[in-house]
């Protein structure tokens, strides 16, 4: 198995979805609050992963620019889950990078009471594994 | 008595349902979704005509596995035939459990005449189990062993 | 029992009834037998004491089909198994004179010589009318006693309740016995391993020697014809040689009268061989109550039995493996 | 014993390429019961079948055992040809050594094994087998159409025209369903009432048709050829024979709160009405649930005015029995609820509606008359944004898997209606896929866009969002730009997925024919018996057995039509003998079996037993062979084992279970 095929099969692994569900009605991309901030939109993540092409996910602007608000995940009618699929690949480019996660103590440091509580959450879902 | 080292072939009887779970092992067949050929099936009209002691007759002649195939509960042929199938089995299953028979050696499996696959990954998985559970001596009959 | 057999003989004279079915005394002090009475002659050997377990419910089929009605005296347990036959088409309503009888528990005679009590010339403290906690006997190695409560037969422990749930009129104080739970014993053989349960049941009822009193004495198994008996399975007149014969004869017992037995604890009474059986029924009994809701066999004469029911939503037997 | 003979079919090779068909010969020759075994290269062919008449003629067979394809596949053949050969067909039994073992396996020997155990079950149950003769049961020759839309209505009248009485059951006041709340149909653009009425009127001025509106079915019983049916007919509160339909009552009741049916509940309507003008029967119904005589008691209002003295406040409800031939289900569909799918404001905003909702409001007879108009304010909509696949092609539980099929069309048909009436009015449409296969449906989708300037965006809707100066934004994608679009729109209609009518659940129950997981009615075979049910002499009709369109709909009403005059058509029915039959001598009678019969097919009986000499009556079980389809269930219910099936008896099986295990 190529390497980008192996990472595209361990974003399906860590996110549990499987991007062949995807009908291809762009749902996700309508409902994204960050859509204009990103420059692979939601459903167009869909099918990066499908075809593997997960070079160009690790290095695009939209893994980041999710908010991992799940708006995608509660409205998607074939429950692809997008934002999953970017949760994961997030992982992928951390878990590359070499940091497994954030310790316990070092949360209290960053914590800023302007910090939006669903950031936290979302931070939480994002680097707890 | 078989040769010890000779590997380990199970017998198993399969009662299958005439509309759905015969006709999806009919489907298997043109399909050509192999399973090992120690699975044999006996053909009911419906699910709920299998008696428990027609169970008990085949491991006491010596079946290591008997699995029970019927319509998906709500498509009975029959329309309730399956409802009464699935309690009866419960029932029974759970007593030859409760006097140590080994769990795994009855199966129940609903099995459309659309789903080939599945009756084939079904007794696949079915002859795996009762492989790794060895030669039924708990019920079997003695004198009934070749 | 005076005023049992006072009521019994003015029911006779005044026609009401033909006959009488109780107990009469046996050849031993603790050993009555059932027993019909037709005149009040013969009904000065009735007896009603702690020794009269037998649920005289089945004996009604028979007597069904006599002319005219039978008075039947019934234990609050066997009217649940009256109950049962009478959903079941079996007794006829018309032809029964149901005297719910008084019940303080039923002794169990074993249970008695297991406590070291043997050569009984005569029981005191058995009678209805006794309100002792104690029995006393009389042996022949002289007088000795033991606690009426631990000489009590399993399903007394037990007890389903002192109310009768069928008669025409109730005679005597009845009380509830119950000081065990009902499903303790299947549970502790649940808890056990497979290779235990299984040397368990294979040490049990290896001691069947097909006898069949259980399946006589049942009110439940009460087909014209057993299936045991009947060449439609090719599985008559087997006779008891290897260890699945008894396992095949008792789970399918079992497995007919689920959901029909009331758990009357009568097989366990009568074995010979003193085979727990009621552990087999009780089992049904835990599995239908936990998994299609609780049930009382023969608690009335209409509502569908767990077995011929259904609810699109039961559960699959693969439950079995994933207790 | 037995005198059976074996023919074992190498079906080409698809049998003999993986089982050692000689070696199969060989090994039942020694099997109890056999003095006949031989292998033929196509067993089913004439020349196969001649074999077997040969054989049962020389050999004097009581039994045969073909080895060969599966007994679904063949059964019904070679019994045939043991019949023509003289001998009972129930005599027959097939190894299958096709579909359940050459096929399956690759190793010879261990095909050949197995192909020979198939055989030693089939031959040990042959040797159990008795002869068997098939019952007969007469056709009432009537038929019931369930549902009076445009499919129970053309197959009435279809079944009526071939000379069968049939009888409507409609559960609203009229008939006319669902046909009859569209204004316009695609693709032809033609008026839905004027082919509707037509066939309305057609259909009650039938002579051969009855139709019963205001009425449900409320039991059935029986079997194929001989159904026993309840029919319900609600109290009308008003006198058919009497009423004139001159329509004022309905204009001077005071009660006119009610929510419109007929309007898709956007207007309101009286408590007497008539759903919509050419209601048939025009007769009126009274609500009784919005009706203030049954209310409070104080009205009476419809009673005074009413010339032909047609009211009638103490109508009860009415149970007529028929018995019937054959049963075309026709029940329809509905939209599906919106509760589910909040991001579209549905419930928020009035000026979201269904596409079934914008259907009468587009219609003249409609709440707003036939103008196009919000009914938030009355205001003319500039902006009308379609959303298409609302609940439709859902894998999660808040809508359904399927598609619905119309939808693409209605969508095109209404941006295009609404353009051509109004070219001041913007129409967008989001779509995911557009899907017009039909006769001239491509065509005209395109015309909508060409022509019509509907702008088509492929892209989903992700959420509309009421806008506090009345507007709804409308948030999509559009994914050919690869944009997010925010739209202001006056109207949002949703194409909602369509779902079978939820009383067919209750009905297909009664009728015991099977239903999906989506509530729609099962074929007997998806391909190739489509209008029919598993269950004989029931038929389907329209939208119950799937979405489809008017035509599709009225092709299928005919189908099923064809289907039910062809059970008509007959006089008598052959009934399978693979029947329960209870042992008297044994039986109990303690109605266990009866307990757990689908078909009501058993019942008791006082009898006088000779039981080995001792006569008395017994009350036991008979099974009505008609009734009985042979299941088995009483078989493992009866704990005396009095009763046994024939044809699958408790020792054929036993046998079959020893011969396998041997």
């Amino acid at each position: 198995m190529s390497h980008a095929n192996n990472q595209a099969e361990k974003i399906k692994a860590i996110s549990g979805v499987n991007p062949l569900k995807c009908m291809k009605c762009g749902k996700c991309s309508a409902t994204c609050p960050a859509f204009n901030e990103m420059d692979i939109k939601p459903h167009q993540f869909v099918s990066y992963v499908q075809n593997g092409d997960i070079e160009a996910l690790a290095n695009s602007k939209s893994l980041w620019k999710c908010l991992s608000c799940f708006a995608c995940v509660e409205r998607c009618p074939r429950d692809v889950q997008p934002g999953r699929l970017i949760d994961a690949a997030r992982q992928i480019v951390v878990r590359t990078k070499g940091q497994t996660g954030l310790a316990p103590e070092e949360i209290p440091e960053l914590l800023d009471s302007e910090v939006p509580q669903q950031l936290l959450v979302s931070a939480f879902r994002r680097y707890r594994r | 008595m078989s040769i010890k080292n000779e590997e380990f072939r199970p017998k198993i009887v399969a009662f299958c349902c005439n509309w759905c779970s015969y006709a999806g092992a009919d489907l298997a067949g043109s399909s050509r979704l192999a399973y090992p050929a120690d699975v044999k099936i006996i053909r009911v009209p419906c699910s709920c005509r299998v008696n428990p002691m027609f169970i008990l007759r085949a491991f006491e002649k010596g079946a290591d596995g008997v699995i029970l195939c019927g319509c998906h509960p709500g498509d009975c042929h029959y329309s309730t035939g399956n409802y009464y199938a699935r309690r009866r089995m419960t029932l029974l299953f759970s007593m030859l459990d409760y006097i140590g028979v080994e769990n795994g050696r009855t199966r129940v499996e609903w099995v459309s005449a659309a789903e080939g696959v599945k009756f084939s990954q079904t007794m696949n998985e079915f002859v795996e189990k009762i492989r790794s559970l060895g030669e039924n001596v708990r019920l079997g009959d003695l004198r009934c062993k070749n | 029992m005076q005023e049992l057999i006072t009521r019994a003989k003015e029911l006779l004279e005044n026609g009401t009834v033909a006959r009488v079915l109780g107990w009469k005394a046996g050849d031993l002090p603790y050993n009555p037998e059932p027993a019909y009475f037709t005149n009040a002659e013969e009904l000065k050997d009735f007896v009603y004491n702690g020794f009269c377990g037998a649920n005289l419910s089945k004996y009604m089929i028979e007597a069904s089909k006599l002319e005219g009605k039978t008075l039947v005296c019934l234990k609050p347990c066997d009217t649940y198994s009256f109950n049962q036959l009478l959903k079941e088409h079996r007794v006829d309503r018309e032809k029964a004179y149901i005297v719910g009888v008084g019940c303080k528990g039923k002794l169990n005679i074993e249970k008695v010589k297991s406590f070291g009590i043997k050569g009984i010339e005569s029981v005191f403290g058995a009678e209805m009318t006794d309100n002792a906690d104690t029995l006393t006997f009389q042996t022949i190695y002289g007088e000795k006693t033991c606690s009426y409560a631990e000489a009590m037969l399993e399903r007394c422990h037990v007890c389903k309740g002192k109310e009768h749930v069928i008669y025409d009129e109730l005679i005597g104080e009845s009380k509830d016995t119950k000081d065990a739970e009902r499903f303790a014993e299947v549970e502790k053989i649940e808890a056990m391993s497979p290779e235990e349960k299984f040397a368990f049941f294979q040490k049990e009822l290896s001691k069947c020697i097909r006898c069949n009193a259980c399946r006589n004495v049942c009110p439940a198994c009460s087909c014209r014809k057993c299936v045991f008996d009947s060449t439609k399975f090719d599985s008559a007149q087997k006779a008891n040689v290897d260890s699945f014969e008894e396992k095949m004869f008792h789970i399918i017992r079992a497995f007919h009268v689920a959901g029909r037995c009331t758990d009357c604890g009568e097989c366990s009474r009568v074995c010979p061989q003193g085979i727990p059986l009621h552990l087999f029924n009780r089992k049904f009994i835990k599995d239908i109550n936990e998994l299609y809701g609780e049930f009382q066999a023969g608690a009335d004469a209409e509502t569908k039995g767990p077995l011929t029911n259904f609810t699109f939503d039961d559960a699959e037997p693969s439950i079995v493996a994933n207790r | 014993m037995q005198r059976i003979g074996v023919f074992v079919c190498h079906c080409g090779s698809n049998i003999a390429a993986t089982v050692d068909v000689k070696k199969v010969v060989e090994m039942v020759q020694m099997e109890p019961g056999v003095v006949h075994a031989e292998d033929y290269q196509y067993m089913c062919s004439e020349a196969g079948q001649a074999k077997i008449a040969a054989a049962i003629h020389e050999k004097n067979l009581t039994g045969i055992v073909v080895c060969s394809c599966s007994p679904r596949m063949h059964e019904t053949t070679f019994r045939t040809a043991a019949e023509r050969a003289g001998l009972n067909p129930y005599m027959v039994e097939i190894a299958n050594l096709r579909e359940h073992c050459s096929w399956i396996h690759k190793d010879m020997e261990e095909a050949t094994k197995k192909a020979v155990i198939l055989a030693r079950a089939a031959i040990a149950k042959v040797n159990l087998n008795t002869p068997l003769k098939p019952g007969e049961s007469l056709v009432t020759k009537r038929a019931l159409v369930i549902g009076g839309g445009i499919a129970g209505i053309q197959t009435a009248i279809d079944i009526a025209d071939a000379g069968y009485e049939v009888d409507i059951v409609e559960k609203t006041p009229s008939i006319g369903g669902r046909m009859s709340q569209l204004d316009k149909t695609f693709p032809t653009l033609d008026c839905s009432a004027c082919i509707l009425t037509p066939k309305m009127v057609e259909a009650a001025s039938h002579e051969k048709i009855t139709i019963y509106t205001y009425s449900e079915v409320d039991k059935v019983s029986g079997f194929v050829g001989d159904f026993t049916v309840d029919i319900r007919k609600k109290a009308r509160s008003v006198d058919a024979t009497k009423c004139t339909g001159c329509g004022v009552c309905q204009e001077k009741c005071p009660s006119k709160k009610a929510p419109s049916e007929f309007n898709r509940g956007l207007n309101t309507r009286s408590a007497i009405y008539t759903p919509f003008a050419q209601a048939i029967p025009n007769v009126p119904v009274i609500d009784r649930d919005a009706c203030m005589k049954f209310q409070t008691g104080k009205c009476g209002v419809c009673e005074k005015v009413c010339q032909a003295g047609a009211i009638d406040y103490t109508q009860k409800d009415e149970i007529v029995t028929q018995k019937y031939g054959a049963i075309v289900v026709a029940t329809g569909f509905d939209t599906i609820k919106l509760d589910n799918y909040d991001e579209y404001a549905y419930s928020q905003s009035k000026d979201v509606i269904t596409s079934l909702e914008l259907e009468r409001i587009m219609n003249a007879a409609g709440p707003t008359k036939g103008h196009l108009e919000r009914l938030s304010d009355g205001k003319h909509p500039h902006e009308i944004v379609f959303i298409q696949c609302v609940g439709s092609r859902c894998s999660d539980d808040r809508g359904k898997s399927y598609c619905s099929k119309i939808c693409c069309m209605y969508t095109a048909k209404h941006a295009m209606l609404i353009r051509d009436k109004y070219p001041d009015v913007n129409v967008t449409v989001f779509y995911i896929d557009v899907r017009t296969p039909g006769k001239n449906f491509d065509e005209f989708y395109r015309r909508a866009v060409e022509e019509y300037g509907v702008n088509y965006i492929k892209g989903q809707v992700g959420k509309v969002i009421p806008q506090p100066d009345g507007k709804l934004l409308v948030q999509g994608s559009d994914l050919l730009d690869n944009k997010q679009i925010l739209k202001e729109a006056d109207m949002v209609v949703l194409a909602t997925a369509i779902e079978p009518e939820a009383s067919v659940r209750k009905i297909a129950t009664m009728l015991t024919a099977s239903i999906d997981t989506n509530n729609f009615l099962t074929e007997a075979h998806p391909k190739l018996r489509p209008v029919e049910s598993p269950t004989a002499g029931v038929f389907l009709s329209g939208v119950c057995q799937g979405p489809k369109d008017i035509p599709e709909t009225v092709a299928q009403a005919g189908a099923a039509a064809v289907k039910a005059i062809g059970l008509l058509a007959k006089d008598k029915l052959m009934t399978n003998p693979c029947t329960a039959k209870a042992d008297e001598l044994m039986c109990n009678g303690c109605s266990t079996c009866a307990n757990v019969c689908p078909y009501g097919a058993i019942s008791y009986e006082e009898k006088e037993i000779n039981d080995h000499g001792i006569r008395e009556v017994r009350r036991v079980a008979v099974v009505n062979n008609a009734l009985c389809q042979g299941c088995g269930a009483c078989t493992v219910a009866c704990p005396s084992g009095s009763m046994d099936l024939q044809g699958f008896s408790n020792r054929q099986i036993i046998a079959e279970v020893d011969a396998i295990c041997r």
